[in-house]
């Protein structure tokens, strides 16, 4: 993990530093179902491995692939470096050491979670439960700033070009690729079985709204690169994918504002149903879909701009 | 009679997963030490298709749920689809950025 | 056994690390990923019958699929941005 | 002492290499490249602080009495799909910038910019 790092500091070659990028984000995902971590693993193996180094790519595409040397200052930055990895190191010597059961950490609010969560939200996954209902908070707030992202980048990248004038070269030159595009075709719908799979089952195993939301955007970003983009938004409209992204964001919302009106604290689920553990359950549910509804497709929109982008760009020489 | 089907699932699993590793490990030393990338390619198809394939069903052999079964059947699918899939695209794309397969230990492409 | 298999797979994915680091030419570095990718799906699910808790192999599948996706796209990519990589194949 | 807490100096060595290639490279895209190694040297501190030796992943079980922490996963889970929302926010800037400069070298950036004062 350490090499990979070192290498991605020394390497020149953007490209080969991306796809070291890739390589180091699945070591740290395997690093996470080491220390049990299974949810973050998922994640991290989903967004790091596929999607981020997908953009990644498009980003270089679109700036060229060589790093100028004059630039290189590495003199300043290893003091600065060394003497801030001092300090920190400094900072450990009071902290308790890895793996201990009895570290503080342990000790606050976590065994609350653990023992209550089956009783309070009927949910095996704790990290699902802690993260719809007991922080379901942060996790609004954290869909809003993913939005709010996507919404970001596509001010950044909007075409300008009108629509007619696409010209999917991509398309064609994956034409010839014959296997590829069967074999594509036979996965694309058994990779949306599987983030459904993912998106309901994460009350008892790993999974959830947020991996499911970025495995269904990968499934469709599988399309478009295959098929060519232009193909892929004629599958999911620019449009819908717009309001679905606000949807799911307002979905979240107003379970929130439902168990205000009845008489609750906002996104308290138990007042959802009579019985408070089932309406807990319902709440999860729901709250976990908008999640999903909004990653899936914020990543979408992320991805359909920078890729109408490279189009853009090598139709405007022209 | 249930004792000895156990042992033989266990035997059975046992050899298939060595024999997996033992791919696995080839498939790895040959990543690293064949001389160019086509029969790089080769060693590392080995190991994505014959060394999963193995060990796959090793593990096959010793799960005891259902959905465990069908989740690693599923995996194995993926593998078996998408490994020889990629190989292919990876080829015809070094095909066409002009990578010539080492023929001959000379140094002069056409 | 199955600590076995999992430290073979350990070996292959050091010995992909290094293709990775070294590759010659970049379809090499791509190679050693894909290569990196299926191993740690085998990692994952062999880890998983380890510590006795299968439910780990969602995340192997999950693996399966995005480690496809990415290969394609990156293979993707350089079909057709190879007029600007001629002289990026070799650093 | 020391050895008990070698999961920092991991984490620690880790950051300052994203620390270092933020400062030391001039080109902005692997700028983006070293942030989000410092990015995951933090995913790891929280994950590594969350296990404990000789628990089990949170997902409820029975006859299973030691989890590990799960707070610090929720955390982290979001922080990665939160982290990717803004690294793509930032692709995006350098996009523009290469647009709008011609390239996305620091310096070159800057002696434009003294260049048109």
């Amino acid at each position: 993990m350490l090499f990979t790092a070192l290498a991605i500091a020394r390497v020149k070659d953007l490209f080969a530093a991306v796809m070291l990028m890739g390589i180091y984000s699945l070591l740290t995902a395997s690093l996470f179902v080491v220390m049990h971590a299974v949810d973050v693993a998922f994640t991290e193996a989903v967004v790091g491995a596929g999607i981020s180094t997908l953009l990644m790519l498009k980003a270089l595409a679109l700036t060229g692939p060589h790093q100028n040397n004059s630039s290189y200052r590495s003199m300043l930055a290893l003091v600065v470096v060394l003497i801030s990895g001092a300090l920190l190191i400094y900072g450990t010597w009071d902290i308790p050491p890895f793996a201990s059961a009895s570290a503080p950490i342990h000790q606050h609010v976590a065994p609350h979670y653990i023992q209550n969560s089956m009783q309070e939200t009927g949910v095996r996954n704790v990290v699902t439960a802690i993260l719809a209902s007991y922080r379901g908070f942060d996790t609004f707030g954290e869909l809003v700033v993913v939005f709010t992202a996507s919404v970001g980048v596509m001010g950044l990248l909007a075409v300008t070009h009108p629509h007619d004038k696409y010209h999917d070269g991509d398309a064609a030159a994956m034409q010839q690729h014959l296997i590829l595009r069967i074999v594509v075709k036979m996965l694309i719908p058994l990779i949306l079985i599987f983030a459904l799979y993912v998106q309901f089952h994460g009350d008892y195993g790993p999974g959830g709204g947020f991996q499911a939301g970025v495995i269904f955007a990968s499934a469709i970003i599988l399309y478009s690169m295959v098929f060519g983009s232009h193909a892929a938004q004629q599958v999911v409209n620019r449009t819908v994918i717009q309001i679905l992204a606000a949807l799911g964001v307002l979905i979240y919302g107003s379970v929130g504002i439902v168990s205000l009106l009845m008489g609750r604290n906002f996104l308290d689920y138990s007042a959802l149903l009579p019985d408070p553990v089932d309406g807990q359950h319902l709440g999860i549910l729901l709250v976990e879909l908008g999640v999903g509804i909004t990653v899936a497709a914020a990543m979408i929109i992320i991805f359909f701009s920078f890729s109408d982008r490279v189009v853009s760009e090598e139709v405007s020489p022209e | 009679m249930e004792i000895m089907i156990d042992l033989l699932l266990n035997i059975g699993s046992g050899i298939l997963l060595i024999l997996g590793g033992f791919f696995c490990v080839s498939g790895g030393v040959g990543l690293l030490r064949f001389p160019d990338f086509y029969t790089r390619m080769h060693a590392a198809g080995v190991t994505d298709t014959l060394g999963a394939g193995l060990i796959l069903v090793g593990l096959m052999l010793q799960s005891t749920h259902l959905i465990v079964l069908l989740k690693l059947i599923l995996v194995l699918l993926f593998a078996l689809l998408t490994g020889p899939a990629a190989s292919h695209a990876l080829a015809k794309a070094a095909m066409h950025g002009n990578l010539k397969p080492l023929l001959y230990r000379d140094k002069s492409t056409r | 056994m199955l600590i076995g298999v999992a430290a073979a797979i350990l070996i292959v994915m050091m010995l992909a690390l290094i293709r990775a680091f070294i590759g010659p030419t970049l379809y090499d570095r791509i190679l050693a990923v894909n290569m990196f990718g299926t191993k740690t799906v085998l990692l994952i699910a062999v880890l998983g019958f380890l510590t006795a808790r299968p439910d780990f192999l969602d995340i192997a599948l999950a693996y399966a699929l995005i480690n496809f996706i990415s290969i394609i796209g990156v293979l993707r990519f350089f079909e057709y941005n190879r007029p600007n990589f001629t002289d990026g194949n070799h650093d | 002492m020391i050895l008990g807490t070698y999961n920092y100096w991991v984490v620690i060595a880790l950051m300052m290499i994203g620390l270092f290639v933020v400062i030391a490279h001039g080109n902005l895209l692997k700028k983006v490249i070293g942030l989000s190694i410092l990015q995951t040297s933090v995913f790891i501190l929280y994950i590594s602080m969350s296990y404990i030796s000789g628990g089990t992943a949170p997902i409820l079980e029975h006859g299973v009495e030691l989890y590990s922490n799960p707070l610090p996963h929720v955390l982290i889970l979001t922080a990665i799909v939160v982290g990717i929302a803004t690294t793509a926010l930032a692709l995006a800037l350098v996009i523009r910038i290469k647009e709008t400069y011609g390239t996305i070298e620091e310096q070159e950036i800057q002696a434009r910019d003294l260049h048109e004062c």
